[in-house]
């Protein structure tokens, strides 16, 4: 996707303009990254201010179903400092996750980092396996489509990708729990499993339902994008010099179609995240989605704002990441940069 | 999850699905059945709980004898040779240690307030004394429940913070030994080899975490997993029909229904509250929610424990006096007019989310006052802010949804903990603010005398006085369940407190 | 999706991309039919249900298809194809709501902000960006879930998220127009500002508006729907087609046909709304077409 | 036709329909063409007849839904229409390429320059190129063929160049194949003037370096005359003349032709009335079965509509479609060369110092800023004043800033320094106006603008359109119906037109209703910017006889913004020469365009395209 190293007699002039390109994307990078730190402070400040809104507190979750007694709550708000003013706490939770501690889960008394870690690669594979699927199978099927525009596979294919579009995933996952878990029983129907191989296939599922809601996006975009790319002067052009219908079809049409479709993958991500807090719910996962499902339905709220953290810096993170490839993929986007 | 696949009988490996992820395996932050009937296989109880609850030095008991010299003076003797697993002895020094690191408010422990009438526990040569501050016969089976599981204090010193965690497995006098703690998929146990009572079947146990009830059914009937105690309350119906797999239940001594605020608004007026009593249709909800496998209450405390204490002609007699609510929607709008709302109003009840049998019972209560103009708004709320609520004792706790479990087999376990006018504040959770001293001095006049049968028989007059003001509606008995697969059983039926016992030694397995 | 259909925020951004180019007639007719019918429903729908739907018969719970409950009970005898018609109308309501807010505070805040210029639009478009980066659902789960409120502050939640989609979407369209010469034609004829902005430009892209609104109101289902499927939003007992999933989910495998059907309603429900909405912008939007 | 065989490219009966469902439409309705080796030919209509279609079937590139209805494309013996499409794909590129109008969209954005080169040289049929180092050379040495001899615009991306230079290597890379055929589709017209010669130069020299066949497409008679050698006329989707580019100029056998002739305006004199040909082009479909020109000629009879006319041949190989030539041939020659004898307008006498100037600005710059800081000075220190009744004419290259000081004069821009002086009125500031001052500037100084696709709302009607103006200026509500009908009328529309939507008129038709809104008013001053340039020569007639129609009628000033010297000559009374954002010459019309000063005019009055001959 890169575009072309400068060949080999390039001029000094050009190698210059390459160096400086290098240099701009760096500090391109570096400014985005800088973003994080205020964007995470925000969140960390809404996070706290929300879980401390809430009615209710994290005395009663500690409590809950244990017999009471006055002396144990004064017992419970010594142990977890809940007596100090608000901004006080805020200052001992952020300060602490500045040190890595994101303090310990009241529902488990585990710590909120630990909990995290030993969840995420749950959450983690799941979307990347859905990434994978959506872009591998969802992008070479818009392409298929929109070089079929108007006969019976394009309909088809369109019909697909929109019903799979406005299908909430956990529609989708519980079908194919009923259909491939209980019917065909092709899969386990709980738990993330032991070891690789079982893991995988107790995650296949989950993540080919993840996948197909992605792919319905990403083939819509693609197909877009490249009916767009064929009614453009270039891609005539170039046929009109004899370049194979292939050479055009990749060359010139999908990778300009591609710009549109990096735009979107930020909210992929985005938008997979959230789809697997359904999945692992439907399949009962231990995964970070459940874990936010049941911190916020049990009131752990120091879980809460652990999470909260993260999630915001992985958005972040991917919104950076696809930004770079953009550069990437886009010689011009340099100078609209450059332009604001 | 569980090995796949059928397995033959004589497999080594018991396979047990439990419902959710344990998060700890120090008890004091893991309070709940599912830990108890873990803990229960690994450690002893101070002394070891009979069916209902009651104090026996049988076996599984970590002292062989014990006496309460006063009122407020218990003495134990700590049982010799008992080794953790680790193979260091069991001392009475370890076993004060267990009580204390409850006691202990930096501990943190959910378990506090069992202790909240404990002086001190002091532990000399090999036996361990418990002051009390003032004589209380509820004492006397707190060690044997889950507060007083035995732990060894040099263990707990080396492993601080992590004790429990899965950096910090326990050491155990228990049959078994933790092996392995995974928090989100499973908990493994093997035999204790320093363990010297009765040997079990099975080298190995594995508890696998199944959150969703489906699959813990699927899982039981295709035999991924041997056996289960997680059926959700509001499942039954489901498990009782499904086939491959024996179902069974047993009285958990715990109870369903509602409290009634007697100080809020309309509820002040008892014709409302009977009206309510009224219209609820106890048989046929108890029949739709448990499959009848719950029993129908008419008033609370439930009369498991005291049928344990007294004969069966004096209590059926007792009962004859304590007035009743049958179903008749003729009868709750008669009362209704009685009242100073004849035409109904409109009120609002928490629900816990999370809590599905308090959503299903929510939900059936307001189809019932809906029949005679009470309209009621389910306000769900996650459970702990509802818990909040209760403690506070404000915004207003009107009509709240209650299940509970049995803290303790004295009769006045439910008694002390819901009528007592000094619980009818803050901190406390008397739900129905319900203020009555008769009954006050039923309860403490019960609790200072050793004799349980005063107690029982306590415990008859206030359920007579307290249905005339209805402060709270019980509905059925929690009933409790297990699945095992075809041809399992367990040898004598459980009792509410099986998760304090050894319940593997009633599991018969083909 | 939105990005995936799980995310209600973002994906129309792209509807002008994603728009099908030329819906086939049987699709849009389909949909109609499939939209048409549901709103009968919801304003119908209690005439024709074969049951009262929150009539509880706690002596015939959970049970499987039979001629009188022909999609069987649910855990409290409630009769499953009754509350699916009576849920018809809160599959409505909320999206709508959600999707006119974003359809007027999209065109007001849009074509402001793309017409306007200077600092307003600034602001708006910093605004807007972040917003739009946020994954909807997620934040309304977290949101309602921790202060515990209801359908309505769901709705809420949602429509201020899913504003950002549209003012982004609209202001670029705008910013087309704007630089038209119908438009400076309309200044320099002295038309005053809010006419040009309201009447002109908002007349010449309301295609776009509309398609975006439909497509609004489709992601809005699932977003509520999914909301209520985590027992969050909708109201316990509540005729809704997301929260029946997750209270007669433990039926799954005894009676599928009871637990799936709501799904279905949602899945033809917001997948005809997307349609229409592609049909009305392919049928009406004057850009983007061969020759002029 | 001795010559037949032989011929390099034979295209017999070409007939293109578009299918949308049950719906199909006539584009094209039966074209012949023949090309010789090392020839020129040129297909010459006005947009709409044809031509591109035609030539994207002759390449086998048709878009999506046309189709070929009959007809054959020969090339080297074979039918191009019959063969397979990877046939085609073999011939394109090698034996048969083309360029497209627009350079911006011509080229991959995302490629390199010299990339566009070497893919061909790859590929093609004949001796491709494999070695990288090898191909990447002689990429460089066709870029030179096309004059660009810096190397390091090889390595540049298409939008770091300016539009001349990626003409240049859109040819370069179409002639990588070394094609015996070249088809350039309009290949200058999105370019400046000077630019235009330029590329035009260049096609020419390079057609006649390797001796190879050129299909030039043009719009513009001119063009036409001054590369090729044979014309074809393209009218409504059939051609109604063909001939050598010579024969044709001097004597056209088509009353089109004849039509288009007259009606370009002359860039060496100018005419006190432009011939126009009113109407506008019908669709093919339409005129299926008569003379698709009948509707527009002076000299129609039944004849005419009794049948669709086939090209006939006349001596020296001169073919037309007109079936009364024979009566009609003295007349039309009579025309043509009556237009041709046409005397010279006596310029008025051109005041220096007009107290009563109706605009004055002086010293006006314009800076924009881009969001990253960097400036783009699109006027540098303007001076221009429009006297009343006066029509000044503005001239320059694109980019030069014209267009940026008409918007200056109405306030759709705001001058970074300088003064405006409007009717009496400072106007450089509209923010810094009261309200009143703003409506009496409304009142005085109006603009057209150039696309008249645009500059109607597509939502409303004309009538609505007119409406609005007029209320908003204050227009008795009652007297409005009636004042559309006048507006209407007054720019040679019928009162019923009120009733339809842009999309129903045809450009000419629309740009009069914006001149018709600006009458809204009663303007003293109209800012026309490029008001014809999008239109076809006969339309463009049509309108620039309006504006001066107008200008005795009302006593209107126009500034008359134009890239175009032969409009120029025709609409102003005094000329600026724009140059950078910086007027270099300014003066009498006659005096600029005859005898300019500055040497960027001379180059801009060189690059007019004149006839071969
Ligand atoms: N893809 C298409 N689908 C339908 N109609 C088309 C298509 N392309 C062109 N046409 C129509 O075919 C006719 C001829 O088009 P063509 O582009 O050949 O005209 P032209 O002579 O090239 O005009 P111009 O000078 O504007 O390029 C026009 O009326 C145009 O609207
Ligand atoms: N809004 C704008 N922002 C930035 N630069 C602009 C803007 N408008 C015009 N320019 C620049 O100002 C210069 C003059 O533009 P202008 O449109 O006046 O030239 P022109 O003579 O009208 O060209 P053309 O003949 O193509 O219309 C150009 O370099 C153009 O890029
Ligand atoms: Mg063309
Ligand atoms: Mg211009």
């Amino acid at each position: 996707m890169l575009p072309e190293s400068p060949p080999q007699e390039a001029t000094p002039a050009e190698g210059a303009a390459e160096r400086k390109r290098r240099r701009w994307l760096a500090r391109y990078v570096a400014r985005r990254l800088l973003i994080l730190i205020p964007l995470v402070f925000l969140v960390s400040v809404a996070a706290f201010t929300l879980t401390h809104a809430a009615p209710g507190g994290p005395i009663a979750t500690l409590l809950e179903n244990a017999p009471t007694s006055p002396e144990q709550i004064e017992a419970i708000k010594e142990k977890y400092k809940l007596g100090d003013p608000l901004p006080v706490q805020y200052w001992d939770w952020i300060s602490g996750v500045a040190q890595g501690d994101f303090g310990r889960s009241i529902l488990t008394n585990e710590t909120v980092l630990n909990e995290i870690t030993s969840r995420l690669w749950v959450t983690l594979s799941l979307n990347i396996a859905g990434i994978a699927l959506a872009i591998l199978v969802g992008v070479p099927l818009g392409v298929l489509a929109a070089l079929r525009r108007g006969r019976f596979l394009d309909r088809a294919l369109v019909t697909i990708s929109v019903f799979f579009m406005s299908t909430p995933v956990f529609a989708l996952g519980l079908f194919a729990l009923y259909l491939f878990g209980f019917r065909a029983g092709l899969f386990p129907l709980f738990g993330p499993g032991e070891g690789l191989v079982d893991r995988i296939h107790h995650l296949a599922l989950p993540a080919i339902v993840l996948g197909l809601a992605g792919m319905g996006f990403t083939m819509r975009l693609t197909r877009a994008a490249m009916l767009e790319q064929f009614d453009m002067d270039y891609v005539a052009f170039a046929r009109a010099r004899g370049l194979g219908s292939f050479h055009v079809t990749s060359r010139y049409a999908f990778r300009n179609a591609l710009i549109p479709v990096t735009t979107a993958a930020g909210l992929l991500f985005t938008g997979l995240l959230t789809g697997s807090v359904l999945v692992e719910t439907v399949f009962g996962l231990p995964g970070l989605g459940t874990l936010l499902v049941s911190a916020v339905t049990g009131g752990d709220f120091t879980m809460v704002q652990g999470l909260l953290l993260f999630i915001a810096a992985w958005i972040i993170l991917v919104n950076i990441a696809v930004d770079v490839l953009y550069v990437f993929i886009d010689p011009r986007v340099e100078f609209d940069k450059a332009r604001g | 999850g569980a090995a796949t696949g059928k397995k033959s009988a004589v497999d080594p490996t018991l396979d047990w699905a439990i419902a959710t992820n344990p998060p700890s395996l120090f008890s004091a932050f893991y309070f709940g059945t599912e830990g108890s009937m873990m803990f229960s296989l690994t450690t002893h109880h101070i002394l070891q709980p009979g069916v209902f609850g009651q104090p026996t030095t049988g076996p599984e008991a970590a002292v062989s004898s014990w006496k309460a010299v006063t009122p407020t003076k218990y003495v134990y003797r700590v049982k010799p040779g008992i080794r953790f697993s680790d193979g260091t002895t069991l001392t009475a020094a370890d076993v004060a240690f267990s009580l204390n690191v409850h006691r202990n408010k930096k501990t943190g422990s959910k378990m506090f307030s069992f202790f909240s009438n404990v002086r001190s526990v002091g532990a000399k040569g090999n036996t361990v004394t418990v002051l009390l501050f003032k004589p209380d016969s509820k004492w006397q089976f707190t060690p044997a429940a889950s507060p007083a599981l035995v732990y060894s204090k040099a263990d707990y010193a080396k492993k601080g913070a992590a004790f429990g965690t899965p950096s910090g497995l326990p050491v155990g006098t228990g049959p078994y030994k933790w092996v392995e703690y995974a928090p989100n998929s499973r908990v493994v146990l093997e035999r204790n080899t320093f363990w010297k009572g009765v040997k079990y079947p099975w080298d190995r146990i594995v508890f696998s975490l199944i959150p969703d009830a489906n699959a813990r059914l699927l899982a039981v009937q295709s035999g991924q997993i041997d056996g289960t105690f997680a059926i959700p309350g509001n499942d039954i119906p489901l498990w009782v029909k499904a086939p491959n797999m024996k179902f069974g239940s047993f009285n958990s001594g715990g109870w369903r229904g509602f409290s009634i605020d007697v100080e809020d608004g309309p509820f002040k007026d008892v014709n409302v509250r009977r009206a309510i009593a009224y219209s609820l249709d106890k048989a046929s909800i108890t029949e739709g929610l448990t499959s009848s496998r719950g029993q129908v209450l008419e008033g609370l405390p439930p009369l498991l424990f005291i049928r344990g204490l007294l004969p069966k002609a004096e209590v059926d007699a007792a009962l004859k006096k304590v007035p009743t609510y049958p179903y008749s929607v003729d009868k709750a709008k008669a009362e209704l007019a009685k009242s100073a709302y004849p035409k109904g109003f409109s009120t609002t009840l928490n629900v816990p989310n999370g809590c599905v049998p308090c959503l299903l019972l929510a939900q059936v209560l307001q189809q019932g006052t809906s029949k005679i103009g009470i309209n009621v708004k389910l306000n769900m709320m996650p459970g702990p802010q509802r818990f909040q609520v209760i403690l506070d004792h404000k915004p207003n706790l009107g009509l709240q949804v209650l299940g509970q479990g049995p803290d303790s087999p004295h009769p006045m376990d439910k008694p002390d903990l819901l009528y007592r006018s000094e619980r009818a504040a803050p901190g406390f959770e008397n739900s129905a603010n319900y203020k009555n001293a008769q009954v006050d001095k039923w309860i403490d006049e019960s609790l200072a005398s050793s004799d349980l049968k005063v107690a029982a028989r306590n415990a008859l007059k206030i359920m007579t006085v307290v249905n005339r003001d209805v402060p709270y509606i019980p509905i059925f008995s929690i009933p409790g369940a297990f699945a095992v697969k075809p041809g399992w059983g367990f040898k004598s039926s459980l009792g509410p407190f099986y998760y304090n016992q050894m319940w593997l030694s009633h599991l018969v397995a083909k | 999706m939105v990005a995936p259909a799980s995310d209600a925020t973002t994906t129309k951004w792209f509807v002008r991309r994603i728009s099908l180019r030329r819906v086939p007639p049987i699709f849009m007719t389909m949909s109609v039919i499939v939209v048409g019918l549901i709103v009968f429903l919801a304003i119908f729908g209690s005439l024709i249900e074969p049951n009262d739907p929150f009539q509880q018969d706690l002596l015939d719970t959970s049970a499987p298809p039979s001629p009188e409950h022909w999609l069987g009970t649910d855990p409290l005898g409630r009769d499953i194809l009754s509350r699916i018609i009576a849920g018809a109308d809160s599959a409505i309501i909320g999206p709508f709501i959600v999707a006119f807010t974003g359809l007027l505070a999209g065109s007001g805040f849009g074509i402001l902000s793309g017409y306007m210029g200077g600092t307003a639009d600034m602001v708006i478009q910093r605004l807007v960006d972040f917003m739009f980066a946020l994954p909807g659902l997620l934040i309304a789960i977290v949101i309602v879930g921790v202060v515990g409120g209801g359908y309505w502050l769901a709705v809420l939640v949602l429509s201020i998220l899913n504003v950002a989609g549209g003012v982004r979407l609209i202001r670029g369209a705008a910013l087309e127009q704007r630089a038209l010469p119908y438009v400076e034609a309309a200044r320099t004829l002295g038309v005053p500002r809010w006419r040009i902005m309201y009447l002109h430009i908002w007349r010449n892209i309301s295609p776009i508006v509309f398609a975006n609104a439909a497509l609004d109101f489709a992601l809005a289902l699932v977003a509520l729907s999914s909301l209520s499927y985590l027992g969050l939003g909708s109201q316990p007992g509540e005729a809704e087609w997301g929260r029946m999933l997750s209270e007669n989910q433990s039926l799954l495998f005894s009676n599928p046909a009871g637990v799936l059907a709501p799904a279905l309603a949602i899945v033809f429900f917001a997948t005809s709304v997307t349609i229409i909405g592609d049909w009305i912008y392919d049928r009406f939007s004057y850009g983007g077409r061969t020759g002029r | 036709m001795a010559t037949r065989d032989s011929s390099l490219l034979d295209v017999r009966g070409l007939e293109l329909e578009v299918v949308a469902g049950a719906m199909r439409k006539t584009l094209v309705a039966g074209v012949d063409l023949r090309l010789e080796r090392g020839e020129t030919i040129a297909i010459v209509g006005e947009s709409g007849s044809g031509k591109s279609l035609s030539a994207r079937a002759i390449v086998g590139l048709l878009p999506t839904g046309v189709v070929a209805r009959a007809g054959q494309v020969i090339f080297d013996g074979r039918d191009m229409l019959q063969e397979s499409p990877r046939e085609v794909a073999r011939v394109r590129g090698s034996s048969i390429s083309m360029i497209f109008q627009d350079p911006f969209t011509m080229l991959n954005p995302l490629l390199r320059c010299s990339k566009h080169i070497e893919e061909v040289l790859k590929i093609r049929v004949d001796n491709p190129i494999t070695n990288r180092a090898e191909a990447r050379r002689e990429a460089l040495a066709r870029l030179v063929e096309v004059g660009i001899t810096d190397p390091t615009a090889a390595d540049r991306y298409p939008f770091q160049l300016s539009g001349g230079m990626r003409q240049r290597v859109g040819l370069a890379a179409a002639l990588a194949g070394d094609p015996a055929v070249l088809i350039a589709d309009e290949p200058s017209t999105a370019l400046d003037v000077t630019t235009q010669a330029e590329i035009l130069d260049l096609l020419k020299d390079v057609q006649q370096k390797r001796g190879m066949g050129l299909i030039l497409i043009t719009h513009d008679l001119r063009v036409a005359f001054s590369v090729a050698h044979r014309v074809y006329v393209l009218y409504a989707g059939s051609l109604v003349e063909v001939s050598t580019s010579a024969a044709l100029e001097h004597e056209p056998l088509h009353p089109y032709t004849l039509g288009l002739l007259l009606s370009e305006p002359a860039a060496d004199r100018r005419l006190d009335r432009l011939v126009a040909i009113d109407g506008s082009v019908p669709g093919p479909d339409e005129v299926a079965e008569r003379c698709s020109f009948a509707s527009r000629c002076e000299w129609v009879t039944d004849a005419c509509l009794a049948g669709k006319p086939t090209l006939s041949t006349l001596e020296g190989e001169r073919e037309t479609a007109c079936v009364r030539i024979g009566e009609i041939r003295s007349e039309m020659s009579a025309a043509h060369l009556g237009a041709k004898r046409l005397v010279v307008v006596t310029p008025l006498e051109h005041r220096t110092r007009d107290e009563n100037a109706i605009l004055r600005a002086t010293g006006v710059s314009k800076v924009f800023v881009g969001r990253a800081g960097n400036e783009v000075h699109a006027l540098r220190n303007v001076s221009i004043e429009v006297g009343l009744n006066e029509s000044v004419g503005l001239v320059g290259e694109s980019g030069s800033g014209k267009t940026t000081f008409g918007r200056c004069v109405v306030g759709l821009e705001t001058a970074t320094s300088g003064m405006i002086d409007v009717g009496g009125i400072r106007s450089e500031d509209y923010s810094t106006l009261t309200r009143e001052q703003r409506t009496a500037i409304r009142k005085t100084v109006q603009i057209v603008f150039q696309d008249p696709y645009s500059s109607l709302d597509r939502t409303e009607t004309v009538g609505a359109a007119l409406r609005e103006a007029l209320v908003v200026n204050g227009f008795p509500r009652d007297g409005v119906k009636r004042r559309i009908a006048e507006l209407l009328e007054l720019v040679g529309l019928p009162a019923g037109y009120a009733r339809r939507r842009p999309a129903a008129l045809s450009g000419g038709e629309r740009q009069r209703v914006s001149i018709a809104r600006t009458l809204v008013v009663e303007p003293k001053l109209i800012v026309c910017d490029e008001p014809v340039s999008a239109l076809d020569v006969s339309v463009q007639a049509q309108i620039l006889n309006l504006f001066r129609d107008l200008k005795d009628e009302f006593g209107l000033s126009y500034l008359f913004v134009t890239h175009d010297l032969a409009v120029v000559r025709q609409v102003a009374d005094r000329v600026y020469v724009l140059y950078q954002g910086a007027v270099v010459e300014e003066g009498p019309t006659e005096q600029v365009l005859d005898r300019p000063q500055h040497d960027y005019t001379r180059r801009l009055i060189a690059s007019i395209p004149r006839s071969a001959v």
